[in-house]
């Protein structure tokens, strides 16, 4: 639209000014992205004359905050219900959205269990599951794949007695590493870091919808150029392997 | 509308209060009496949970009272099983409450005039006699802001709840819990409405100590 | 019988003690900040001298030498202290019965309690709360919590200074009375020489150096209140 | 290691109290010595952060200081932009510290003997010396329990800040905004530092006062 | 002159005042309760009256006709409570300082309240904080606090009953001394009838009905002391 352009204009002026001050850009991302990220930043930064200023928050959190006017200009969510939710206010410029990542749905179990688990079925039978965490489905995206898995399987009803909701997937984890439960759905790359829990089996993508982490240039922000850049770069091939070292993947076409 | 969690947050913050009220007292009690090693850093771990984020005190709380922990164990021999209980939301409550409850009595205790309870011993009153006849009830204002602060603190504890009770509809679910589930699944009306219990509630409260609190003004 | 006996080092001066009580009165004399408040303070074991000896009818409360300490519930001594010290929180009739409510049948509670306040004629002030009487009303009250205790032993700084010339006179002879008829040790402490002539009470006198306080007893009998320099 | 969250927070902490303390005070002072229509209310609005989840009264903040919003509108007109600044930090820690801070100095206030301030007066001084040079100095025990308890929750202060600051290395980082950004990310020796640190400074924090305390003590 | 006319109803009797002080050492005598120190308090201005007149050198103070009421702070009156009521956080210099710190020059300051606190006897205690005085001591920085004001009216309530009769006798003098040099009205209440004969005051009699306690002026000549009953 026409204010986008003038926007933009502004932006491209900005930038031109000035050459030494490197230009800030408001990159808003959910928190499980702050590693690969910070490792990101410094390439962009060099070739752009840019700083990126991170805020890395739930992306539920995110959304609020992008609503009440917060100065995003690059906002990468871990689920698509939040930016599907920011473009119907337009307040996202939905031409630039992309479905940047991709991640594996993975059962998490303590480091030292011995449960062995063939197929999601299993889990709402063999002995010693009493405890399920997954993330409140509602809220946290990979809550919500799980209960898409679980549902697919059948056993959605046999084990909601078991579950445990928490409020990210950080608690999962700890909840998983403390033994407290039997087991829990986190992502692949949540487990990279961890070092008392370990991944027992990999959920089937044909069990839920696509892992996606939308990504969309914010209407709001200033940097509309050098967001759409970043945004670019963040797809490259170079990036991507980048992403992968951190446990993440493409999106499958 | 589902009242389960107004009747749970209530009695979860009654218990912890109940609790909190004869553990802060008794320690304010012995930690502004009592010259000893080490008093001053029962006092610093007293007021921790105040400075640390709910999540991350729930978190220590899981450490310790979670199956491998050492409370946990323990508890698991007697065959108790705390964490995802809604002693467990409780037991959250007390340790965040504790702080308030605990500054509140000490800063009371130390204006009391250690004259009269000198007075009192010499008409036969034991150190247990003075401190319930003399000692608390001069130290009443602090006592009613501790446990003012320390229920409506209790009330809307949020982050170490959910950590280490969960968020188990009926089981411990707490009003606050409820919020935050209302809200994640983008029910605002229900969250509203919880939230605007927990407003009536600490209104309520406010209320009824400030007439109570008008009565006894200034006999002394 | 009181035995006082001890030597402490005080803020500007040594306080030194040596004086007998008989189950008589016995008054302290003495300037003001001479150290009187302080020896009552110390025979009621609300402070500790650094070192001697108090000694009741045989009992040792105090004794540095035997690092004997009674504790001030133990000593049963009935204490007027010289600024009242009233509770705050209770009303007239709860700070007299303090002392008493644990050891006398309910039934009989109220009752001398009421007879108590007769005594010192403030019956009709007994649902009143510390902050709501007179001065003179307030010391009256004090007096009342310590005498209903039937001590062993009685304490009295400065107890009727605060009353008119009438009631001060009623209430000397009230005091006299008690004496005599319990029998123990008083240990009073007053400004008005008159006072010792009516209460035909002993006299420990100060003999005050710069450095030193020294309260020694003098007179048991009837002391000879028309030679005191007035 | 990043030292940004940990002056960022000290700085936030320190206006947060410096504001509170002052607003708190005057509020215990005016409601408890003044008697007037909504009085109650009032202490109740005070004490209503308390009640509830930071989130909660994170998003109320949001509401009022946003773009949209009552108070963000009218500091938008003059250009003003607090949300998302380490201004909205400060402002969520007020917000959070206001009522332990007016508790605090209110319990205190209950056991000033007002025949003090009334002799004072007998002597020229008129109420603002009378509040300064009797009333407030013999509640300091209360003051300075307030001003321990706002610091601490000040310093620990987490839900209500990540909503209406965000979490922005370097300008609205604070120390527990900087451990939630460790942990979620897995980093958990990070997040372990930035706990310590905490843990440290509430320590000093107790330490000092209970030093600074014991210097005073019993004086009267 | 103070013009003192009122009537207020207190919990068991109704209090009635009508006593004119001339520039002189008025003796307010009656028993204990009788509302004595609550006429001083009305007087100044920490208590009201429901109906009356106080009058100071022409200036009302309070009026209920004219509903006129003036703070405590405005009246320049200097009042020593009879429970002394010192600030405890402030030491006895602070505490005697506390009414002209801001009215006198800082480097007359200290020596000011020296000299105040030699007049009470008192220098050697001005660092001292009131929890560590004896209580005649803590009753002269109290008397001190008020005098050194030099206020148009000094209420006194009970000052020197806590000292001993050589003290006592001293301090009169001073406040004799003070009274002349000064030349404004001391009310002074007492229950030591030797008091006012030393301090050549006159006296406002109490006429005290059951129901009624009634304060009024009688003599402003030399009082025929030897014509009371003691
Ligand atoms: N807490 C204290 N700290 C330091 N000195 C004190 C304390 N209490 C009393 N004193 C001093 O000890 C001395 C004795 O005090 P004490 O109260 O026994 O005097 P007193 O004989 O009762 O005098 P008075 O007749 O005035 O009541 C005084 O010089 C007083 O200043
Ligand atoms: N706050 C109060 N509430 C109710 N009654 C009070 C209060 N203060 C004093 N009184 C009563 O008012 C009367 C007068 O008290 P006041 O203190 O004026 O007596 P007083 O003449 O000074 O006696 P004293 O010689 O004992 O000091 C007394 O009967 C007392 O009980
Ligand atoms: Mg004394
Ligand atoms: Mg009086």
């Amino acid at each position: 639209s026409n204010s986008t352009s003038n926007q933009k204009a502004v932006g491209e002026t900005m930038q031109a000014k000035s050459k030494e001050a490197p230009v800030e850009v408001n990159v808003w991302a959910a928190a499980s992205l702050k590693d690969v990220l910070t490792k990101l930043a410094p390439n962009f930064e060099k070739v752009n004359n840019a700083k990126l200023v991170f805020n890395f928050g739930s992306s539920g959190d995110l959304q609020v905050q992008i609503e009440q006017g917060g100065p995003a200009d690059l906002f990468i969510s871990a689920g698509k219900s939040e930016i599907d939710a920011l473009g119907k206010e337009k307040l996202i410029d939905s031409a630039s959205r992309t479905n940047l990542l991709s991640n594996d749905l993975v059962i998490a179990v303590p480091a030292n269990s011995k449960l062995t688990i063939s197929k999601i079925e299993e889990i709402a039978t063999i002995n010693g599951v009493n405890k399920i965490a997954i993330g409140e489905p509602s809220q946290v995206p990979a809550g919500k794949y799980a209960q898409q898995s679980l549902e697919k399987a059948n056993i959605w009803n046999a084990v909601q007695p078991k579950l445990v909701l928490a409020e990210d997937v950080r608690q999962v984890l700890s909840y998983v590493e403390t033994g407290e439960v039997a087991l829990g759905f986190v992502y692949k790359s949540d487990m990279k870091v961890s070092k008392n829990a370990k991944i027992a089996y990999s959920v089937p993508d044909s069990y839920h919808d696509t892992i996606v982490y939308p990504a969309a240039v914010v209407k709001n922000g200033r940097q509309h150029v050098l967001a759409a850049k970043l945004l670019d770069y963040l797809k490259s091939k170079a990036a991507l392997n980048v992403f992968k070292e951190y446990g993440f993947k493409q999106v499958a076409k | 509308m589902d009242l389960a969690p107004i009747w749970l947050s209530i009695r979860v913050s009654i218990i912890a209060v109940g609790v909190v009220f004869i553990v802060g007292t008794g320690l304010a009690v012995v930690l502004q009496r009592y010259s000893f090693r080490g008093r001053t850093i029962i006092e610093a771990l007293v007021m921790l949970p105040l400075v640390l984020p709910p999540t991350v005190a729930g978190f220590f709380l899981l450490l310790l009272l979670g199956k491998n922990g050492p409370l946990g164990r323990l508890l698991n021999y007697f065959g108790i099983q705390i964490i995802f209980s809604w002693w467990a939301a409780t037991i959250a409550s007390m340790v965040v409450a504790l702080p308030l409850m605990y500054q509140g009595v000490k800063s009371s205790l130390e204006s009391v005039d250690l004259n009269l309870e000198q007075v009192a011993r010499t008409l036969g009153a034991g150190e247990a006699r003075v401190l319930r006849t003399i000692t608390l009830p001069l130290s009443w204002p602090g006592i009613v802001s501790g446990v003012v602060m320390a229920f409506t603190r209790s009330l809307g504890e949020f982050g170490a709840t959910l950590m280490v009770a969960g968020n188990i509809p009926g089981k411990t679910q707490t009003i606050p819990v409820a919020v935050y589930s209302f809200a994640s699944s983008g029910d605002m009306a229900g969250a509203g409405y919880m939230v605007m219990i927990l407003v009536a509630v600490s209104f309520s409260l406010v209320f009824a100590v400030s007439a109570w609190r008008r009565k006894f003004i200034r006999w002394y | 019988m009181l035995r006082v006996q001890f030597e402490t080092r005080l803020t500007n001066f040594i306080l030194k003690t040596d004086i007998v009580a008989e189950n008589k009165i016995l008054v302290l004399f003495g300037p003001s900040g001479s150290g009187k408040s302080t020896i009552l303070k110390m025979i009621a074991g609300l402070a500790m001298p650094q070192n001697g000896l108090i000694k009741l009818n045989g009992r040792i409360l105090f004794s540095s030498a035997d690092r004997i300490k009674v504790k001030p519930q133990f000593r049963n001594i009935g204490f007027v202290p010289q600024d009242y010290a009233l509770f705050p929180h209770l009303t007239v009739k709860d700070n007299v019965g303090y002392g008493i409510v644990r050891k006398i049948n309910p039934g009989d509670y109220e009752s001398r309690i009421l007879q108590m306040l007769e005594t010192v004629r403030i019956a009709h002030l007994k649902d009143r709360f510390p902050k709501q009487l007179s001065g003179g009303e307030a010391q009256r009250v004090a007096l009342a919590r310590a005498l209903i205790t039937e001590p062993a032993l009685l304490l009295l700084d400065e107890p009727l200074s605060a009353l008119d010339a009438d009631l001060k006179l009623e209430l000397q002879e009230e005091l006299y009375g008690l004496q005599k008829q319990w029998n123990i040790p008083f240990v009073l402490v007053t400004h008005d020489y008159r006072e010792v002539e009516r209460l035909e009470a002993g006299r420990a006198r100060l003999t005050m150096a710069d450095e030193v306080h020294k309260f020694t007893f003098s007179e048991t009998d009837r002391p000879k209140v028309n030679t005191l320099k007035l």
